[in-house]
């Protein structure tokens, strides 16, 4: 292949790769296409993505090629990041809040009792994303504390009131409909 | 029928005409379940017969659809509800269509007996249109590929959730609840929606369970008569069949699977 | 800032963002730089990126941008990913999404009305693959659940937003004719 078919398809695999690339691992997807002749077309395409100005900058890393932002950019690339804290849970918090969701108020010994698990970290996930909030003391030998969801929880998916949590019927509607 | 049999085709099947021809049941019984539905078949009928959708000839189509049917029906393919249902309405159609027109009545295009059919017929293919449109949009979009994990992606190793998720999970934990718990209920006097449940269970473990190994389980008469009860709430619910593969033969209760509910409704 | 300032700083964002980047979330990160500027600058850079002939292209979807591989190089990246070509939805889920994509929000019972065929499998298909979701409850008898397209759906058929379905008009004449 020419310098200017192989550069395309170096940047596209150097992009999807979780790990930096190798010269030699390029080839082999290339089928045996001349190791010089990637190296050759992957230094222009250094020299190409630099000229660019773009936000990219590919470099040699741990004997392999790597996309990454320019250092010059990073902190748009933290504000990004940090701006986007994980809308995402644990399956231990999920099935922790599914608990919660369709039980309460309900207390951390209760909820052992469903999921014969301890949840308390995953408790204390829910809490610190406000998912759930405390609703009071539960009046029995050791008031243990009450949980349930927070408007949040809510908003995070996309429920206008609990009564719209999905029902047991519903699920019955969709298999034996 | 099951999506699996459907997997491989997008757009009209090539089906040769019905019985005779000289391929074996097997390539017959994947060709035919193509035909996703009875409207399917119906527009390759049409398309075969070469007639305007606006102006079906119903008679004729009516027999070869028949013809079809009977054909699945030969070839052992389960053949679904609403194939029979279709049939019903296309002999209605065919019926109405036959009856002498009062004469005095004026003339209106709006009483063609043959309208809803023709309307539901356009629908459906828009809609197959569109399905076909999607699918080539998967494709192209498929052979774009986003970039591979850096390193700011490693704190975030768990999965995103939906409510549909959160309920999925919901009933899951039950579930091992229930397994757990199930041993010391078996003791109690037990309730109708245990008992339920307690059969669903069995249900769902081996797939099939004899309805007299079920009975003769039973400790007491109240328990039979809460066994016969939850097997008809769970026959109502369609939560199980109950099937009787020879005449006087054990009645199996077996689970609905996902594949199969399609085809028994 | 100038549209060649933001360029850079937009590839980056993007390059960066696990989901396709919409211009109000740039427009936060750069402390409220007008959407305007924004906008023109990310339209250029679609351009820019096309006319470097990189492995890289730049689109629109679900509300945001986003950079993936060209399409046509699909077959290297394939190699390197040993990806599979993501399961195919069956005809019966294309169909039974397109009657939900259209016809949004939709209960089971009025999809079964359209495709005259039970899709219940379908459905649970879709909802599986996160394609389509729950939007409550229809306030009728029975309170059905309703379903509509997600977010997902969007990026798996690459469009940017509903408008962009093809009119379902155009496709009432393959009968016709």
């Amino acid at each position: 292949m020419t310098t200017s078919e192989l550069k395309p398809i170096i940047e596209a695999l150097i992009f999807v790769s979780e790990e930096p690339l190798s010269v030699k691992q390029i080839a082999i997807l290339l089928e045996d296409e001349a190791v010089e002749n990637i190296e050759a077309a992957a230094d222009e395409l250094i020299e190409d993505i630099d000229a660019r100005e773009s936000g990219l900058s590919m470099r040699r890393i741990a004997g392999g090629y790597r996309l990454t932002t320019r250092p010059e950019l990073s902190e748009y690339v933290r504000r990004l990041l940090k701006s986007q804290p994980s809308a995402r849970l644990s399956l231990a918090a999920l099935e922790t809040l599914a608990v919660i969701a369709y039980k309460q108020p309900i207390t951390i010994p209760e909820i052992l009792e469903i999921r014969g698990k301890v949840s308390t970290s995953a408790v204390k996930t829910l809490l610190d994303r406000r998912l759930i909030v405390s609703k009071g003391h539960k009046q029995v030998v050791g008031r243990p504390m009450l949980y349930g969801t927070s408007k949040e929880f809510l908003i995070h998916f996309g429920l206008n009131d609990l009564s719209e949590l999905p029902n047991l019927e519903d699920f019955e509607d969709l298999v034996s409909s | 029928m099951g999506e699996a049999a459907t997997n491989h085709s997008i757009g009209l099947p090539e089906l040769e005409t019905g019985t005779g021809a000289n391929s074996s049941g097997e390539q017959y019984r994947v060709k035919l379940e193509i035909f996703e539905g009875p409207l399917d078949l119906l527009l390759y009928l049409i398309k075969k017969e070469e007639v305007s959708i606006y102006d079906i000839p119903i008679a004729r189509i009516t027999e070869q659809y028949l013809e079809y049917l009977s054909v699945m029906k030969e070839l052992d393919i389960g053949v679904a509800g609403e194939f029979l249902l279709m049939a019903a309405t296309l002999i209605q159609i065919k019926s109405r269509m036959l009856l002498p027109r009062d004469p005095l009545a004026p003339k209106d295009e709006a009483d063609d007996p043959r309208n809803e059919l023709v309307y539901q017929l356009l629908e459906h293919q828009k809609f197959k249109g569109a399905a076909n449109v999607l699918h080539q949009r998967a494709t192209i979009e498929g052979a774009a590929y986003h970039r591979g994990a850096i390193e700011s992606d490693g704190n975030n190793p768990e999965i995103a959730a939906t409510i549909f998720q959160l309920f999925e999970v919901f009933r899951q934990v039950l579930d091992r609840q229930r397994a757990i718990t199930e041993i010391e209920i078996a003791r109690d006097e037990m309730t109708m929606s245990e008992k339920i449940a307690e059969i669903k269970l069995l249900v769902a473990r081996s797939g099939q369970v004899r309805a007299a190994d079920l009975f003769s389980a039973a400790r007491s008469r109240r328990e039979i008569v809460l066994i016969f009860l939850g097997l008809l709430e769970l026959v109502k619910e369609l939560a199980v069949r109950l099937v009787q593969e020879q005449t006087f033969g054990d009645i199996l209760i077996r689970s609905r699977e996902e594949n199969q509910i399609d085809a028994v409704v």
